[in-house]
């Protein structure tokens, strides 16, 4: 347990000892530890937010075969920082009839939603926020908090367009939160609890191998969630100018807009730790530091698969997306839930029966999941090739050709 | 076959024939009659058989042939009915028998059986006659049958039955019993054809005023067995119930009569109801309306002689309390009553027209011998003359019979509109209708009681005789001037149906009837000459010791012991002669050329009393003004007006009135403010209630919400506080 | 006066102050985002009884879904937002009374009680508890019916609101 | 170490203003917030109790899910109700919804 390897609980440690011994109680010490860490996690999701929102724009341009950002710094790294600049000191411009408390809470409460999930999540085997054993479903209450700020937004903000926007995106965010809940209680059916931490102890063999809907329909619906790529409705730049944010300017609009960016690595960190076994690899467990590098790769990774999305795909219109919902993610999610939930509990009660060696269950395991997944996949597939002929049937049916009208009965007799 | 069980079977044959008849052969003419002429043929036989065993049995007066049977349990011992024949009931026996079997035989021929039916005959009214036409088609009319002919005999077979109970039965309750079938039988038959008005009103006159006897017996019987305690005759005759019932004064001290005295009194009331005594003898003329044969059953044979056969059964509890000659005042009632109803309707027979009224009228003045008899102490002579009386009174009404039955055969040849039973059509019979007249003629000499030969002459002069030693001077005359009056118009009355001239045409073609009707006539004939034989007194001059005193002894035994038989004097012998003789040479010579529609010579000699004599002393009118108009007066006026619709009408409507009164009450001061006004009460106060309550519903949720609060917060403190004390 | 009692003492003024202002505040929207915070006040109390998993259900449910479902009808009685005027009817009084009048009540019952004092017991398997829960939920002799009757409740309650809120497109 | 009677009077204090809520509100939806904090109240106390009372039992918390359920069910319900009272009478004062008056 050295600097190198651990150097968080190094300095936790050593902080903690230093404020003992200038005689303050153990409680009144570990509060002051945990504002501490509090600040550095916040600190360190804001810096995070910087580079990515650069990573991101470089991305765009060389996706859109353009450079992208390259004047501010060696290749425009430092481009986020003027940003930056230039919102803090735009003129705060609050709109007549506001509903001044309400318009100046909502930004806070969407980044505050944000930040929130970074104290549950896992950096590496001995550094994670908290240790809570409900983990997942604070995840799901946190994304509620973030719905709220966004009608508060749109509400308070006394335009109608902000309005309007407002209620498309919480009936998007409420509506995939059903999906994303369902998704989620997948790896918490495999790993066998609800803490995080314990779920990634319990990725021997990732939760992505187990079940990969799973992991697809939790990472399309937290998509979803952040409203950003094909689910992008929420600030449609087209149609409703900026959505909730309209009204907002200055930093107010930066908040919101660090809160979004910041969210969207969120999710790929939340991905990633559910499914992609978190700080897992190699030697991850002696040191703690390796744990934290994997975990940033894995996520980096995902993150980019995020902005992929984002830059190709169309956007979807409200009633495609909430079909989309209703009718193929949330039935898709339940009947996951319910097959995995049997295979896992016969495959538990047969496993006396088939003499396995004891480091192959994970896998064997892992295996008939895989089957059970692909299977799921397969006839997901024939329904949907079904469902989509038989629309086109629909629309084939001829239409009556146009008949002269019969002359009036008393020419004929 | 024991006598008592001979004696017990001789009432039923004539009862099985009337059933058989009315139920099953009232159809079948030839199977009823024979039926009913069988049965009396077998009862006749029974007689015989038990006359002739009683006669051989010695002194049968002590010991009787009786048979008795437990029949109503009164309280611990049982009320017993039975047969008792003792002498008096045997001689009745005997002529009950003969005269039922003859006029049964006679009834065939009176009904014409084997004659066509009637053109238009109806039940109920007289056959008219039927047309037939001889061999070579030449139409006249013949008498047809009786349309009823089978009825008739079932009535009079009932008759029968109802005569032979009252004879065998050894008590006064069964002869009650006999008494009253003989009554239905009497009013069924006297209104056999009951089409015809009069015949109508007579069976229920007939009926009425027996009816009228009747219920004084029943008294006299009532009394008779509380005081008793029994109606058989072995316990009222024993001396000493006498001597009790003669002693004892009589309940209410009627007239100082004693009980016996009472009793006996009111018993014969019945008889006098029944043999149309004085006061009751109305129905009897008019009981001719009936067929001749029930005629004779009525006034011969049976109804009347048992009227006196009860009386003479009943002589010792009349005569208890007699010492020696002197007569009980019950005796002395009846001697008078006889005497008068003989000279009475001696009288009225002289100015009848009609065949058979002459003979009713002269059958109550015999009745009125017999009473009379009785009434002096005379028990034998009374019987004798019971006996002979049946005989000669049962042969001239048949004879009357047959000579109707002639004339009508005239009248519907001849189609003449005449009444066949007026004397004054016939005349002349002689030569058309030689046996009936001979068989008459013996009948009218036995009646009138032609000297030596007839039996009609040793009855009356044993009554005469008895009358004349007893010295009941004011009995004797009047008996003989009856008698001498009996003869004079039984002279009238062959003088002007058989001798003379035919005075009619149909009395020309009169014919003799046919042999089932003169058989009967020529045996009850020889009957009426030689039933007096046996009861010649032997003191009597010549012929006394020539045949004994059959009678005397017979008869005589009934009683405890036998009376002495009379001495013999000239007097009575000679009144008797003398009286009959008169009489008949008298009828002969005022009537012996009565020509036709010439008026009848007694009127002019009686002149204003022959019409009083024709109407019978107006006593049809008497009775009709004392007794029927106030009857109906009484039942129009007082029962309907007053006593019904005034006393009980008026009760009802008093009633009615309070019931609706109260009614009234109930309805406007009880049910209308109490009962409905509850009910309205209630309704108004659950509307007022419901209006008050509903202010709460406010409609508004909150306010609902307020007022749960409060009464739940109630509750609670009510709990915590009062419940659990705190 | 431990740091926790301090704590308890803050939040449970905040969360009642919260709780008042949600019923005096006039203006509705107002009173939803004052609920809001009542409901944050109730979680913290729950995170202070150790009920971890009922703060992030209260969170979830309550501020995630309800609160959230307030807001909406608010939004969509818009016209009646402006309204003037106080928000409370005619006879609040007699509601404050009664209020006061129950709140002295119970609290009265509650000094009174002597539960009331019992000790903090020590809670012994942390992590195993909400297992239980669970498996108490469904197992046949505990909680299954109400368990299974709330679910009934709840796709009633859902299916019931649709047919009636949705506007019939006649 | 905070005694069980905080935690019941707290929740008492928050049930009465929730019963004040429901009592005085005009506006229907102002009613549902009051009910909504007295099912609250309700629950820190189903859970104070089973904190304090009786740890190892599960019917606290098992009560406080359903009430969970129950609230949630209620709120979806109140609201379907008042907002399409809303659309026929275009008001949500409780007071004027009282057709049912007499």
């Amino acid at each position: 347990m050295n600097f190198i390897s651990d150097p968080v609980t190094f300095i936790a440690n050593w902080l903690n000892n230093l404020l003992t011994s200038w005689g303050l109680s153990q409680a009144v010490v570990t509060v002051i530890l945990k504002f501490i860490g509090a600040g550095i996690v916040g600190a360190f999701g804001f810096a995070l937010v910087i580079f990515t929102i650069w990573l991101e724009r470089k991305l765009y341009g060389r996706i859109q075969d353009r450079l992208g950002p390259n004047r501010v710094g060696p290749w425009g790294i430092f481009q986020t920082v003027p940003d930056i600049i230039k919102i803090f000191t735009k003129e705060y411009i609050t709109p007549v009839g506001a509903d001044k408390i309400v318009y100046n809470l909502a930004p806070i409460l969407s980044v505050s939603a944000v930040l929130l999930t970074w104290a549950v999540i896992p950096f590496a085997p001995t550094i994670v926020g908290t240790e809570v054993n409900v983990g997942v479903l604070y995840l799901v209450a946190v994304g509620a908090i973030g719905a709220l700020g966004i009608i508060l937004a749109g509400w308070s903000s006394n335009n109608k367009y902000s309005l309007l926007g407002s209620f498309r995106a919480v009936a998007q965010v409420v509506s995939y939160e059903v999906p994303m809940v369902l998704a989620l209680l997948v790896p918490v059916l495999l790993g066998r609890s609800m803490g995080i931490n314990s779920l990634v102890n319990a990725q021997s063999v990732w939760f992505i191998v187990l079940s990969p809907i799973a992991a697809l329909i939790f990472f399309t619906s937290s998509m979803a969630e952040v409203g950003r790529a094909p689910f992008d409705l929420l600030e449609a730049d087209s149609e409703l100018v900026a959505g909730y944010q309209t009204e907002y300017s200055g930093l107010k609009f930066g908040m919101f807009y660090v809160g979004e960016f910041l969210h969207a690595f969120t999710i790929s960190a939340l991905t990633v730790t559910l499914f992609f076994g978190g700080w897992r690899g190699p030697w991850a467990v002696q040191v703690p530091l390796l744990g934290v590098v994997w975990f940033f790769i894995k996520s980096f990774i995902v993150y980019y698969v995020v902005v992929l999305i984002r830059i190709s795909m169309p956007r979807l219109r409200i009633d495609q997306m909430l079909n989309f919902n209703w009718k193929f993610l949330t039935p898709l999610a339940l009947v996951l839930l319910i097959a995995t939930a049997i295979v896992d509990k016969t495959f538990f009660t047969l496993l006396p029966g088939l003499n396995l060696l004891e480091i192959a269950i994970p896998w064997v395991r892992a295996g008939v999941h895989l089957v059970m997944n692909l299977l799921l996949i397969l006839v997901t597939i024939q329904l949907l090739k079904s469902y989509r002929i038989k629309r086109i049937l629909v629309v084939a049916k001829p239409r009556p050709v146009a008949v002269a009208p019969e002359p009036p009965a008393s020419v004929i007799s | 076959m024991s006598t008592e069980l001979l004696i017990w079977l001789l009432p039923l044959p004539p009862l099985l024939a009337f059933f058989l008849i009315v139920l099953f052969t009232n159809r079948y003419k030839g199977l009823s009659h024979s039926l009913a002429v069988g049965a009396a043929l077998l009862s006749w036989l029974g007689s015989m058989v038990v006359f002739f065993q009683a006669t051989r049995a010695e002194h049968l007066g002590s010991h009787p042939f009786v048979s008795v049977l437990n029949w109503l349990p009164t309280g611990e011992k049982w009320f017993q009915i039975g047969i008792r024949i003792d002498p008096l009931s045997a001689a009745t026996l005997f002529f009950v028998a003969w005269t039922v079997l003859m006029i049964f035989i006679y009834s065939v021929g009176y009904h014409n059986y084997g004659q066509p039916k009637g053109d238009h005959d109806q039940k109920g009214l007289q056959p008219h006659g039927a047309t037939v036409a001889d061999e070579h088609g030449h139409k006249h009319l013949v008498p047809s049958i009786e349309p009823m002919y089978s009825r008739f005999f079932a009535f009079i077979g009932l008759f029968a039955f109802g005569m032979y109970t009252l004879v065998v039965s050894d008590n006064l309750l069964t002869l009650f019993v006999g008494w009253e079938i003989m009554g239905l039988c009497s009013y069924l038959l006297i209104g056999f054809w009951y089409q015809k008005p009069s015949a109508r009103a007579a069976m229920i006159k007939a009926f009425m005023t027996t009816r009228v006897g009747d219920v004084f017996m029943l008294l006299g019987i009532a009394y008779l067995y509380t005081s008793v305690g029994s109606l058989s005759y072995s316990d009222i005759f024993k001396p000493e119930t006498l001597h009790l019932l003669a002693s004892t004064p009589a309940i209410g001290g009627f007239l100082g009569f004693s009980a016996a005295g009472l009793i006996g009194i009111l018993l014969f009331i019945g008889t006098i109801g029944k043999s149309a005594q004085w006061p009751l003898h109305v129905w009897l003329p008019d009981a001719m309306e009936g067929p001749t044969p029930v005629s004779a059953m009525i006034h011969a044979a049976t109804m009347v002689s048992a009227g006196v056969y009860m009386v003479i059964r009943m002589f010792p509890l009349l005569q208890a309390g007699s010492e020696g000659g002197h007569l009980t005042t019950a005796m002395s009632v009846m001697t008078v009553i006889g005497a008068f109803t003989a000279i009475f309707a001696a009288t009225i027979a002289l100015a009848q027209n009609d065949i058979k009224r002459v003979l009713a009228y002269s059958t109550i003045s015999q009745l009125g011998y017999m009473v009379a008899a009785l009434g002096i102490g005379a028990y034998v002579a009374a019987a004798f003359h019971l006996l002979t009386h049946a005989f000669f009174k049962a042969l001239l009404f048949l004879g009357s019979g047959s000579v109707i039955h002639g004339v009508e055969h005239g009248v519907l040849h001849t189609g003449e509109k005449v009444d066949p039973q007026d004397m004054f059509n016939m005349g002349g019979l002689r030569k058309k209708m030689p046996v009936t007249f001979w068989t008459f003629l013996i009948g009218g000499f036995a009646l009138s009681g032609f000297p030596l030969i007839t039996a009609g002459f040793w009855s009356k002069d044993e009554i005469l005789a008895d009358a004349f030693a007893n010295g009941h001077w004011v009995v004797f005359i009047t008996l003989a001037l009856a008698a001498f009056l009996t003869a004079f118009y039984t002279a009238r009355q062959i003088t002007l149906t058989f001798l003379g001239e035919p005075r009619t045409a149909s009395s020309q073609h009169a014919q003799e009837t046919t042999w089932t009707m003169t058989l009967p006539l020529v045996v009850l004939a020889v009957f009426a000459i030689s039933i007096g034989w046996i009861g010649i007194s032997e003191s009597f001059p010549v012929i006394g010791g020539l045949v004994p005193n059959f009678i005397h002894e017979f008869v005589g035994s009934t009683l405890a012991e036998i009376p002495e038989s009379i001495p013999f004097s000239f007097v009575p012998l000679l009144v008797s002669i003398i009286v009959a003789l008169g009489g008949l040479a008298l009828g002969w010579w005022v009537y012996r050329d009565q020509k036709a529609g010439a008026e009848d010579p007694l009127k002019r000699m009686l002149g204003p009393v022959h019409n009083l004599l024709k109407n019978k002393y107006y006593f049809d009118e008497i009775y009709d003004t004392i007794f029927v108009r106030p009857a109906y007066w009484l039942a129009d006026n007082f029962t309907n007006q007053i006593l019904d619709r005034g006393i009980i009408d008026g009760i009802l409507h008093f009633v009615a009135r309070i019931a609706s009164n109260v009614g009234h009450v109930f309805r406007n001061y009880i049910d209308k403010p109490l009962v409905n006004g509850f009910g309205d009460f209630v309704g108004e106060g659950i509307k007022r209630v419901g209006r008050g309550i509903k202010v709460i519903q406010t409609g508004k949720v909150q306010q609902y919400l307020l007022m749960a609060l409060v009464l739940a917060f109630g509750a609670m403190f009510y709990f915590v506080f009062a419940l659990f004390g705190h | 006066m431990t740091a926790e009692q301090i704590i308890f003492l803050i939040v449970a003024v905040v969360t009642l102050v919260a709780a008042l202002s949600v019923v005096i505040s006039r203006n509705l929207i107002h009173s939803a985002l004052w609920l809001i915070l009542t409901l944050f006040g109730v979680a913290i109390f729950y995170v202070l009884l150790e009920a971890g998993f009922f703060a992030v259900i209260q969170v979830i449910v309550y501020i995630g879904a309800i609160a959230i479902l307030f807001i909406f009808a608010a939004m969509l009685t818009r016209r009646v937002m402006q309204d003037t005027g106080p928000q409370s009817n005619t006879n609040w009084w007699i509601g404050a009374l009664i209020a006061l009048f129950l709140l002295a009540g119970i609290v009265f019952i509650l000094l009174s009680w002597r539960g009331s004092t019992t000790p903090l017991a020590e809670l012994e398997n942390q992590s195993g508890r909400l297992s239980q829960l669970g498996l108490s939920l469904v197992s046949p002799d505990q909680y299954v019916l109400p368990f299974e009757l709330a679910s009934v409740l709840l796709v009633a309650g859902m299916i019931g609101a649709i047919f009636v809120a949705g506007d019939k497109k006649q | 170490m905070i005694p069980l009677s905080w935690y019941l009077i707290f929740a008492a204090a928050l049930f009465c203003i929730g019963l004040y809520g429901v009592l005085a509100r005009k506006n229907a939806i102002g009613i549902l917030m009051g009910i909504e904090l007295m099912l609250n109240s309700v629950n820190v106390n189903l859970i104070a109790f089973w904190r304090y009372r009786a740890p190892n039992g599960i019917a606290g918390q098992a009560f406080a899910i359903i009430v969970f359920a129950v609230a949630a069910a209620e709120v979806a319900v109140g609201l379907a109700l008042i907002i399409s009272i809303y659309r026929r009478r275009s008001s949500v004062v409780a007071d004027e919804m009282n057709l049912m008056k007499w």
